[in-house]
Formats: structure tokens, C-alpha cells, sequence
């Protein structure tokens, strides 16, 4: 029995139409999710990892003018042509999605406990009572203190740990298959994060849940993800497994994030490694490879011709012309 | 809620001081001596004299003004020198028709505006949105006296469905008071309507742009549910103010209807009292209006606490 | 690094004794006065050619600390010291050349530009407000500064919304150093900024601090950040300074129980290094009506009787590694 | 940080033109509603600067025997009661509506920003001050003004007077409210921190970014002014006859209105126009101006 995903992406592109012309955040990005497993999509700002987790769900403003091509598997179900209703079954519902700022997350105007229970009316059927017992139950489950009393707090009046967890409370009260967090822990504390994070991994072990998890923390990435991919201008420039995406990086961009991060442990060295330039704008995508004005390796094949996403090893991708120079045993990277 | 309830009527008191002082300087910013300008040139001496003592003119200002506050704490609002009756009198007895057709104004301007704004907010961009945004354009250039004029033109004139202008109060049949006030009603009603409509679109829009609203749609609920559960109840704030607001611009509306269509309301007695120099009608009746003005917007700030929790529990 | 040996000697550079902010809270007319309690005797030393890091989580009073050394906020008591100089109560006029050698960064480039000036005259304007040399000779020292922080000359006469946030934070860094400041506070620099910019401000940071022989204090949240560019690093939890070190000791052996907890949760770039966290339970109370005793305690996996009555005082545990914590005296 | 929001942040300057004026003038010129609106408002600043030109009766001259004439050749718009040409009376008003108009918008612009900074600044000149603003809002602006013109007479220096003490409550209101958000920025903060005095804070860093929004609401104030100048002359309590003004010529064409329908019809449209150019100047310049708020309504 071939192995089927839990959710496949096939060559998704996402256009939207803006002041100044078009633009296409995410071009042409694959990539699978099964059950159990916790997908890192990592990145900085403007690499498109938003608007990807956006597109599953077809999240955007009706009149926006946004463009979705491409295919999008889930439980043997094509998202981008399904209709509005049968969207809105799954959204909820099979799929869920958290986002990053608690604060404005939530309705200001209506209680915690009415908007979970929202959900469970809508998607289970259950009956006005039945949706506020289960929504204290789904309370106490995300570790909410003195649940009775919290469910019928306003957003106000929680704090932005508090407001997380209701969040998840939320997502996970219909017992979704897949979950979408948009850097669910970056608005929060480091303690804070540390409690959202292990609460996430414990339910994906209780729900045997999938979670894509979109983030700009390669901390975070190493602490909870199995799989990651690493985004830069809209595609994809690495997929690997997280030990060896840490261990062996292939793509300059991945070493040089990396590199330039300081840590917790480890030698203090004078001078970070620093990426030169700035991330180009979406209005003026270089020719050939996207990361060759700032990549120290890059030649004129480089600049004229851009790479293809090559497999080299088993679940292990990278996007560049040189990757077999790079990396241990290859050329070393300065800084 | 009592605690807000309370701040919010203890922070009105000062603006109430205010609304009378401004009210008092105005009729005595007159230059030359109000007295003759009332009686007209050829009043003799002796009739000046008795007239400014009434009216008080030889004290000074100060002690008029805490005499007149005084006589306002009493419910005495001044004495009508043309009408020859108490000012509470006159102006009870013009209050009902500027009532009902201020109501009626706001009930048409509002049953159109909210919802019109709202779809043109769901559906910004469209043909609807565009035709939306012209008409509420047009509404708010167009003055009213002139859309009472063409009404009258075309109805009353043309087609001679409704009388021209007049007034039955409810006592003569609610049907009778309808066809009387259905014209001025939509004249009033179509500028008061424009400026609550641009404001639902504006407001709309705004919070359909919020998380929140991001967080509903993903949780996989209807669009009419977002819009109209989600979305219009955090709207309604800012809609609330405008409402408020406008009042003054209803009622200032009102007077020019009631001189177009010669309805006795309060409009048309401010309009009398100035052309007749009857200065304690003009200075009660827009003192009694801008006081409507503060309590209908203290009413609206109690409104925020019913829709918006924040402003209920602002404890820290 | 540089400093090991020698700072302890000379005059610090900066010194801040008990300093306490509370901010009053109106509640009703009838309700008692209530106060956010945002710091409490707070003390510090830094000394000229430093970077002291002050770390701790949202709420814990270090960006207002940092805005009470400068003075744009009036302390509820204690007292700033600027060589030597008590500036507490200083009037706005005296304050002058106190103003001219200490400078602020802050976190949000975005909002510390204004967005009608043009960034030449935006960099130039501190050197009109205390007259420095000549307006002819101000658009010259414009250019070096835009140089000296790693951008164009013909940046000059652009707007701020043209410029990406790693590039704005570079322009609020030369109005700084326009007036030629002796100390910066730098509060969260580099927190909204993407990672690879990170490093690229980081680096300009020290290089600047060589050059002009700057004095930070850097505050944020990020204990990475804060690891890699402090000489001394102190740590706060609502409003109070829990346990200040040298860097290296403070990262290697923590004494304080939140430290330790603070540093556990710190997700590593490295997945093999999976580390058992001790996981602080509930939230921070709120700063209104803060715990007795020990402000730590109620979240404290050690926390004892004497830490719910007494609070800790900051003792000396070593060169310069001072700790606030019962269990540790 | 990634936003999660859709803007795409780019994160290098898009098109470092040089020319920050001709950026300005496409856009102005891409926006429908600022360009109709200004087309509109400089035809009627045209017939009011050529007024002379385009006519050869003069407003006040009274020929009884071309009594209420229909438009024809002659008379574009007709003639009223007392045989003056309607259309030179339209023309000669538009004087009156856009000098009133304008005048109104100068004064509570200057003084609405000075109220609406100083209370923004300083926070207990705010409490009194804007007790003040509350207060003079409360009363609807025809009443106010002809309350002010009952008490100072009838003339067009009063009719300004009074507008501008209508509409400079309005106006302070929105300055105060925008010059908040900027004193909360922190590029204010930084300004103290270089020891920048309040007068510098106050006009050469709040007033500026005020200048949009206040930009905005002059256009919105000048047509409140122009229709409530015309309510006013309507209502009689306005600029006296036989000074023509389109509200005092819909007045005289109000009781006759059955025989000569050109002497409501002609002031009504060029009120509208003139108020319909001023609304859509105001909302393409908003959009324009106001970066936040264009986003939302896009």
C-alpha cells in the first residue's frame, strides 16, 4: 500500500496583486506533512512562510486579488478547487491554524468560552451545554488554571501566555488532524514559549496530530521540529531532516543563518558571521539563483541560471549549484 | 459598571457649564442697546427704561449671568417678550413635530445606512461598492432644504400625492401625520444617512483588516457569521460615536426642513425668534438642544460599555 | 572581555543607587490609590568602556529602568550618578550637557524616525539643538557618520520609508553618535529585526564602541543576543535585579533559581542538545500587588518560608557575581 | 520579525526614486477621486475669478419688464421676480459661497491646529480645552451661527465669524486626536532624548505629521461651510439680499417656485457641485495623505 501524506503541496504559487504590479510570495513550493510529525517551515521576513500556511486554508481578503495555483492534497481532498463550503468544513475542523499575536487573535468583544464553544456548535453539532462542557474540558486539557471561572473571561483580561492557550484550546477542541501554527511562541516570553511549546508536542502525541510549524527561531526549530525547510524569497532553498540540517548543511543560506546566530553556549567569538546585502524585494527577484547577490560562492552560472531543487540524499533537498563543495569536508565557510 | 456610570455623568458637568456660558455670551455680545433693537426706533424712552429693567440690562453682567443660572436650575428659562409666555411654554409647545421628524429622519437615515454600509464593506471593490460610495457622496453634498424643494416639486407640485407643506400631529391619525412628515422626514434623512453610511463602510473595513477576524474565517465559520456576529459588533463602536455626533447636524438640519416645509417645530420657532429679535426664546431653545446633544451622547458612551467589555472592566 | 582586570579601580562611569518607579493607576474616585510597582531598588555600576546587559522578561521593568538613567522619566526615588555627578534632580537646563554624552537606541525602527524629515537633516538636527560648529559644516559630518555606519552618501535626502528596518536602525545609530555620546542605552536594538540583520547591527554596535569609546547599556529579552556582546550581564524579575555577573559566569554557573530557569528555556539551535527545562509553572504575577517576601517565590520549584517573609538583598558571591536568593547565601 | 499579516515587507527600498514630487503627482493623478473632485473645484474657483467675464448684466440690476423669463439665449438661466438675470446672480454668488468658504477654512485650520497641538501636548491645557471643544460641539452649527449673526448682524465678515467658531471645535478635535498618536511615536521620545525643546517637538516634529489629516478635513470643513452658508442666506439669517448668494436666491425662488422652476433648480446643482467637488477632493486626498487608512479601504 503506497504511502499516502497526511497533507501533499505541489508546486504552490501565491500571486497578489499590489500597488505597485504583481508580486509572487511563494513560487512553486513542495512539500509533504504525515501524522505524528512536526514540519518546520523557517525563514525571515518576506520569505513567503506566512503566505504558504495561508494558502492551505485559502485565508485571504476576498477582494485582495490573490492567485492560487498548484495542488494541495489533504486526506485525498484537492483544497484549491473545493468550494467555499466544503473549505469551511475542513477549516476547524481537519485542519486547524493558530497565529502569532495573542493579543489581537481574539474577538475582543465576546467571552473565551463563547468562541470556543463557536466551533464545537458549528463543526460537532453539539447542543449549547454539551459545547460549554466540552469547551472547560478542552480549558483544564491546554492548562488553563480555574477553567470554570477563565471561560468566561474576556481577551482583555487574560494574559498573552493565557491568550495562546486558549488559541490552541480553539484549534484543537474538534480534534483537527492537521495543525497550523504561525510563530505561535515569538509574541511570547521565553518561559512562556518553553510551556506553549511542550504543551503543542504533548497534544500532537494525544491527537497523533500533524503539525506545520512556521517560524523565524532556528531554536525552536532544532527544540520541536522532525523535518524542516528552510525559505528564502518564496521558495525553498533546503529540506532535510532536522539532525541533518543542523549537522551537514548544504545551502549557503542555511550555513549562513546559522552562522550568524549567537547561542546560549559555546565560544564567544568577536565578530558574528554576517549574510552581506539585504533580502532583495519581490518586485525585483535577481535573475538565476535568488541568494546569489549575497552568496559568497556564487559565479556567473550562478547569476544566469536558477537551480533546481536537487535530491541529495534521502530526504534531503537543497537548491544550488555548488552543494557538493559545501559543507563538511567541503569549502569552509569564513567567519 | 455603576463606578463608569458615574464618571461618565460626573465629566459631563463641566461641558454643561460650558454649553451655558457660550449660550449666555452670545445674545449679549449685541452691540448697541438691546432694547431699542427689540422695540424698534420710534419706542419711547420711558418704554426702553421699563423694557431694560426686565430684561435686566442695567446690572452687571456677571450677576445676569448667575441669575439666569439660577432661574435655568429652576426649570425658568426666560421670558418670551413677543410670544408673552414663559419659554418652557413656548418651547413645549413646538417640541412635538421636531420630535417625530427628527426621529423619523434618524429611523430612515439609519435602517438605510448600517446595512447599506455594511454590504459595500463586504463587498469593497465591486460595482456595488462603487455605486455604494457615489450615492453616499452624493448624499452628503447635496443640501437638504434643496432636496426638500425638488421633493416638493415633484410631489406635491407634479403629482400632487402629498401636501406641500404643513404639519398634522399624531392626534389628527397616525396616516395623516405620515403623509405630512414623510417628505421632510427623507430630506432630513438622506444627509444624516450618507454621513452614518461612509462611516459603517470605513469602520467595516477597518475591522475586517483585524486578526480576530483572520482567526473566525479560520475556524472554518460562515461569511454572513463572520461579518455579522464577528465583525459588526466591534464596528458599532465607532458607528455609535458618528451617530452621536451627527446629532447636532440632525437637528441643525431639521431647522431649515421645518422653514421648507412650515413645520411648527423648534426649528421654525429659533427661525421666528431671530427675525423678531426675541432674544430669551433664541438663547432657551439652543441651550435646551445642545443639552439634548450632551445626554444623547452620554447615552452613547453607556452603549460602549453594553457592546465593549473593555470599557466595562477598565481596572488596571 | 577587555575589562577583566582593571574596572573595579576607577569611578564608574555610571552609577544608579535604590532607584524605584511606581506608576499610580487611577481607579475610581473612591477606590485607594493602587500603583504599578515597575522597579524596585534598583542598583547598578557600569564603567566607562562596558557593556552591561540588563536581561529579563516583558514586564520586568528594564526599558523603564533605562529610560530613568536618561531621565525621560523622573524616578519615584533613589539616584542617577553621571561621573560622579548627581543628575537626579536636575533641571531640564542643567541636564543639557548630561543629555549630550548619553544617548538612546530603541527597538521599533520602524516608529523612531519622523517620517516628514528627510534622514540627513534627521541625523543633523542634534547637532543644531547644542550647536555644534557651523550649519555649513554639519551636512560634512553627516556623511562621515552615514559612512561610519555602513551606508551611502546619497542616502542623504531620502525619506525614512525607503529604507528596509536593519537600514533605519544604522540612521537612529548615527543621530546618536552625532552629538558624540560617551554612553548609549540601548534598549532592545536588534529585537524586531530578521536574524541575518541581527548580526550586521551586532557587529556595527562593537565596531562603533571601539571607535568612539562607547559605554552600552543593552537591554533585551533575547539571552543569546545578550550573551554574545555584554562584558557584565544583570538579570531582572519584576522590578527587581535578581542576580548580576560577569558574562562568562553568569552563563556557566547561574546561581539564582530564575536565572537557571530562564536559561534552561532557551531553545538551542542544536537538536541534539534537547536539554530536560525546567518548566516555571503559572504567570507572572501582576507588578500591582507583587509578592511578599522574595518576588520569585510563589513561582520558585525551591522556594522556602523565609523567602515568603524575607526579600533577598544582592550579595557578593565572588569577583563581581552578586545574587539575590536565600537558598544561595 | 515575520509578520504573519499579508503585506509583503520588502525589505529594500522599492524604487529609490530621487524625485519625491513626481512620485507625488502619480499618484495624485492615478487617484479618480482626487482628480474629478479637483477638476470641479477649479471650474467654480474659475467662474468665481471670471465672474466678470462671463456675463454682461450686472447682478443688481433690476429690469421689471424681462419679469421671470424662462432660460433662453439671453438669459442662460432666466430671470427672477424682479428681472435680474439669474445666471450673473449664480455666477456673482459664487463669491459669496467659496470667499466664505475659504475664509472659514484658513481660520479654524490655523486655529484648530494651534488648540488641537497645545492640548495634545500639554495634558492640562487638554482637560480645559477640551471641555471648551465639547461644549461649542454640542451646538448644531446653523443654530450657533445664527444665534452669533441674530446677536451681530447679517453682514458677510459676521456669516465667517460665525462658521469659523462653528468649525474650529471640529477641527481641533481631529488634530488632537492625530497629534496623540504622533506625541506617542517614538521618534518624539527620541527628540527629548536629545534634549529638543517643546517648541521643537511641538512644530518641527507633531505639527508636520498633523499636516495631512489637517489637509483633509480643511476640504471637508469648506463644504460644511459652503452648505451651511447657504442654509443660512435660505433661512434669511445669512448674507442680506439683494447681495446675491445662492442660499438668499433659492430663498427668493422658494415662494414661486410652481412658475419659475430655473430659480431653484440653477443655485441647487451649483451647491451641489461645488460641495460634490470639495467631498470627492476630500476623500482621494485622504486616501493619499493618510497611508494607514488607504491600506484598509483598498
Amino acid at each position: 500500500m503506497i504511502h499516502v501524506p497526511l497533507l501533499e503541496v505541489k508546486n504552490l504559487r501565491t500571486t497578489f496583486s499590489t500597488e505597485l504590479g504583481q508580486v509572487t510570495a511563494v513560487d512553486g513550493v513542495s512539500f509533504q506533512v504525515d501524522s505524528g510529525e512536526t514540519v518546520g517551515l523557517v525563514g525571515e521576513s518576506g520569505c513567503g512562510k506566512s503566505v504558504t500556511s495561508l494558502s492551505i486554508l485559502r485565508l485571504f481578503r476576498k477582494h485582495s486579488g490573490t492567485r492560487l495555483t498548484g495542488e494541495i492534497f489533504f486526506e485525498q481532498k484537492e483544497l484549491l478547487q473545493s468550494s467555499m463550503e466544503e473549505l469551511q468544513e475542513i477549516r476547524g475542523n481537519r485542519i486547524s491554524m493558530i497565529f502569532q499575536d495573542p493579543m489581537s487573535s481574539l474577538n475582543p468583544v465576546y467571552t473565551v468560552g463563547n468562541q470556543i464553544a463557536e466551533s464545537l456548535m458549528l463543526h460537532q453539532k453539539l447542543s449549547k451545554k454539551a459545547a460549554q462542557e466540552k469547551t472547560i474540558e478542552m480549558l483544564t486539557l491546554v492548562g488553563i488554571p480555574s477553567p470554570d471561572k477563565r471561560v468566561n473571561d474576556y481577551p482583555h483580561q487574560l494574559s498573552g501566555g493565557m491568550r495562546q492557550r486558549v488559541m490552541i484550546a480553539m484549534g484543537l477542541c474538534c480534534q483537527p488532524k492537521l495543525l497550523i501554527a504561525d510563530e505561535p511562541t515569538t509574541a511570547l516570553d521565553v518561559t512562556i514559549q518553553a510551556q506553549i511549546l511542550d504543551l503543542m508536542l504533548d497534544l500532537q502525541k494525544q491527537l497523533q496530530m500533524g503539525i506545520l510549524l512556521i517560524t523565524h527561531d532556528l531554536g525552536v526549530v532544532a527544540e520541536v521540529c522532525d523535518r524542516v525547510l528552510v525559505m528564502y524569497l518564496g521558495q525553498i532553498v533546503e529540506e532535510a531532516s532536522v539532525e541533518t540540517l543542523f549537522e551537514n548543511p548544504k545551502h549557503p543560506y542555511t550555513i549562513g543563518l546559522m552562522k550568524s546566530i549567537p547561542t546560549i553556549d559555546g565560544k564567544r567569538g568577536k565578530k558574528l558571521h554576517v549574510i552581506e546585502g539585504i533580502v532583495p524585494s519581490l518586485h525585483q527577484i535577481p535573475k538565476g539563483c535568488r541568494f546569489a547577490p549575497r552568496c559568497p560562492l556564487a559565479d556567473e552560472k550562478c547569476r544566469q541560471h536558477p537551480p533546481d531543487l536537487f535530491e541529495i540524499a534521502r530526504l534531503h533537498q537543497v537548491r544550488c549549484w555548488h552543494h557538493e563543495r559545501i559543507g563538511v569536508g567541503g569549502v569552509a565557510f569564513g567567519g | 459598571m455603576g463606578g463608569y456610570l458615574l464618571k461618565r455623568v460626573v465629566s459631563l458637568l463641566p461641558v454643561l457649564l460650558v454649553v451655558a456660558v457660550v449660550d449666555f455670551i452670545i445674545i449679549h455680545l449685541t452691540p448697541g442697546d438691546p432694547a431699542s433693537v427689540i422695540l424698534g426706533a420710534q419706542a419711547t424712552e420711558e418704554e426702553l427704561a421699563k423694557l431694560r429693567e426686565q430684561l435686566g440690562l442695567n446690572l452687571p453682567i456677571y450677576i445676569r449671568f448667575f441669575e439666569w443660572i439660577g432661574g435655568l436650575l429652576q426649570g425658568d428659562l426666560g421670558w418670551s417678550i413677543f410670544m408673552d409666555k414663559p419659554v418652557t411654554e413656548a418651547i413645549w409647545e413646538h417640541l412635538g413635530p421636531t420630535l417625530s421628524l427628527t426621529i423619523m429622519a434618524e429611523i430612515i437615515a439609519i435602517l438605510f445606512a448600517i446595512p447599506l454600509g455594511v454590504m459595500a464593506a463586504n463587498r469593497r471593490g465591486t460595482w456595488m461598492d462603487q455605486t455604494f460610495m457615489t450615492f453616499a457622496l452624493l448624499g452628503i453634498s447635496l443640501p437638504s432644504f434643496w432636496i426638500g424643494l425638488n421633493l416638493i416639486l415633484l410631489f406635491a407640485v407634479q403629482l400632487n400625492w402629498l401636501p406641500a407643506a404643513g404639519y398634522q400631529p399624531i392626534s389628527n391619525g397616525l396616516l395623516n401625520h405620515f403623509k405630512y412628515l414623510i417628505m421632510p422626514a427623507i430630506s432630513l434623512g438622506i444627509m444624516q444617512g450618507a454621513l452614518i453610511a461612509r462611516m459603517t463602510r470605513s469602520s467595516m473595513l477597518e475591522v475586517l483588516n483585524e486578526n480576530y477576524i483572520r482567526t473566525a474565517e479560520a475556524k472554518g465559520l460562515k461569511m454572513w457569521l463572520v461579518t455579522y456576529k464577528h465583525a459588526l459588533r466591534n464596528a458599532f463602536i465607532p458607528i455609535l460615536t458618528v451617530i452621536g455626533l451627527s446629532f447636532a447636524t440632525l437637528i441643525g438640519g431639521a431647522v431649515v426642513t421645518e422653514t421648507v416645509f412650515n413645520i411648527p417645530g423648534i426649528g421654525k420657532l429659533i427661525v421666528n425668534s431671530v427675525l423678531r429679535r426675541d432674544y430669551e426664546v433664541i438663547q432657551g431653545t439652543v441651550l435646551m438642544i445642545a443639552a439634548a446633544y450632551v445626554l444623547i451622547n452620554l447615552i452613547v458612551d453607556l452603549l460602549y460599555a453594553y457592546i465593549d467589555p473593555r470599557v466595562r472592566y477598565d481596572k488596571s | 572581555m577587555r575589562l577583566g582586570a582593571k574596572e573595579k579601580t576607577a569611578v564608574p562611569l555610571l552609577q544608579v543607587s535604590n532607584l524605584v518607579k511606581h506608576f499610580p493607576i487611577k481607579r475610581g474616585y473612591f477606590q485607594e490609590k493602587a500603583y504599578v510597582k515597575a522597579v524596585s531598588n534598583f542598583s547598578l555600576k557600569i564603567y566607562k568602556g562596558e557593556t552591561y546587559g540588563l536581561v529579563g522578561e516583558s514586564g520586568c521593568g528594564k526599558s523603564t529602568t533605562g529610560r530613568m538613567i536618561l531621565r525621560l522619566l523622573a524616578p519615584t526615588s533613589g539616584s542617577v550618578q553621571y561621573k560622579g555627578q548627581d543628575i537626579t534632580h536636575f533641571s531640564d537646563e542643567e541636564l543639557r550637557n548630561a543629555r549630550k554624552e548619553m544617548q538612546i537606541i530603541f527597538q521599533d525602527p520602524y516608529s523612531a524616525l519622523n517620517p516628514r524629515k528627510q534622514i540627513g537633516k534627521a541625523i543633523a538636527e542634534p547637532m543644531s539643538i547644542f550647536n555644534l560648529g557651523e550649519k555649513r559644516q554639519h551636512k560634512q559630518l553627516v556623511l562621515d557618520l552615514l559612512r561610519k555606519v555602513g551606508l551611502q552618501p546619497e542616502h542623504y535626502d531620502r525619506y525614512p520609508h525607503e529604507f528596509s528596518g536593519g537600514q533605519r536602525q544604522r540612521i537612529v545609530l548615527a543621530r546618536a553618535l552625532a552629538v558624540n555620546p560617551a554612553f548609549i542605552v540601548c534598549d532592545e536594538p536588534v529585537s524586531a529585526l530578521d536574524v541575518s540583520i541581527q548580526s550586521q547591527i551586532l557587529n556595527l554596535l562593537q565596531q562603533l564602541q571601539e571607535d568612539f569609546q562607547l559605554t552600552y547599556l543593552f537591554i533585551a529579552h533575547d539571552l543569546s543576543v545578550v550573551r554574545h556582546i555584554s562584558d557584565r550581564v544583570g538579570v531582572m524579575y519584576l522590578g527587581h535585579l535578581v542576580e548580576e555577573a560577569p558574562t562568562d559566569a553568569l552563563f556557566s554557573e547561574p546561581l539564582h533559581p530564575y536565572t537557571r530557569a530562564l536559561l534552561s528555556a532557551v531553545p538551542e539551535p542544536n537538536p541534539k542538545k534537547r536539554k530536560e527545562r525546567i518548566v516555571l509553572s503559572s504567570e507572572v504575577p501582576s507588578p500591582i500587588d507583587l509578592p511578599k517576601g522574595c518576588v520569585f517565590h510563589p513561582r520558585c520549584p525551591q522556594a522556602i518560608a523565609t523567602c515568603k517573609e524575607v526579600v533577598p538583598v544582592l550579595q557578593e558571591m565572588g569577583t563581581g557575581h552578586r545574587v539575590a536568593c536565600h537558598l544561595v547565601s | 520579525m515575520e509578520t504573519s499579516s499579508v503585506t509583503i515587507a520588502t525589505s529594500q527600498p522599492v524604487a529609490p526614486s530621487r524625485h519625491h514630487v513626481r512620485v507625488a503627482m502619480n499618484r495624485f493623478f492615478a487617484n479618480r477621486l482626487a482628480v474629478s473632485g479637483s477638476i470641479l473645484v477649479l471650474f467654480i474657483t474659475l467662474i468665481c475669478v471670471l465672474a466678470p467675464l462671463l456675463t454682461s448684466y450686472d447682478p443688481l440690476e433690476m429690469k421689471v419688464q424681462d419679469r421671470l423669463k424662462p432660460p433662453s439665449t439671453s438669459h442662460w438661466f432666466g430671470t427672477d421676480e424682479f428681472g435680474r438675470d439669474v445666471f450673473t446672480r449664480v455666477v456673482y454668488g459664487s463669491r459669496i459661497s467659496m470667499g466664505v468658504g475659504f475664509s472659514v477654512v484658513v481660520i479654524t485650520s490655523i486655529v484648530g491646529l494651534l488648540f488641537g497641538l497645545y492640548s495634545a501636548y500639554y495634558r492640562r491645557l487638554d482637560n480645559f480645552l477640551m471641555r471648551i471643544n465639547d461644549g461649542l460641539m454640542a451646538f448644531p452649527a446653523i443654530l450657533l451661527a445664527i444665534a452669533i449673526l441674530a446677536a451681530l448682524g447679517p453682514k458677510m465678515s459676521n456669516v465667517i465669524i460665525a462658521l469659523s467658531v462653528v468649525y474650529i471645535p471640529t477641527v481641533a478635535r481631529a488634530i488632537r486626536s492625530v497629534a496623540i498618536t504622533v506625541r506617542e511615536q517614538t521618534y518624539i521620545e527620541a527628540i527629548h532624548a536629545l534634549g529638543g525643546k517643546s517648541w521643537r517637538v511641538i512644530w518641527l516634529h507633531i505639527a508636520p505629521n498633523c499636516l495631512s489629516p489637517l489637509i483633509v478635513q480643511a476640504t471637508f470643513i469648506f463644504a460644511y461651510a459652503v452648505i451651511t452658508e447657504a442654509s443660512l442666506s435660505f433661512l434669511g439669517a445669512g448674507t442680506p439680499p439683494p447681495e446675491p448668494s445662492w442660499g438668499n436666491i433659492l430663498n427668493d425662488g422658494r415662494t414661486i417656485m410652481k412658475q419659475a422652476w430655473w430659480m431653484t433648480v440653477f443655485p441647487g446643482l451649483s451647491i451641489m457641485i461645488t460641495v460634490l467637488g470639495l467631498n470627492l477632493l476630500g476623500d482621494g486626498l485622504r486616501d493619499l495623505l493618510d497611508p494607514h487608512t488607504n491600506r484598509a479601504k483598498k
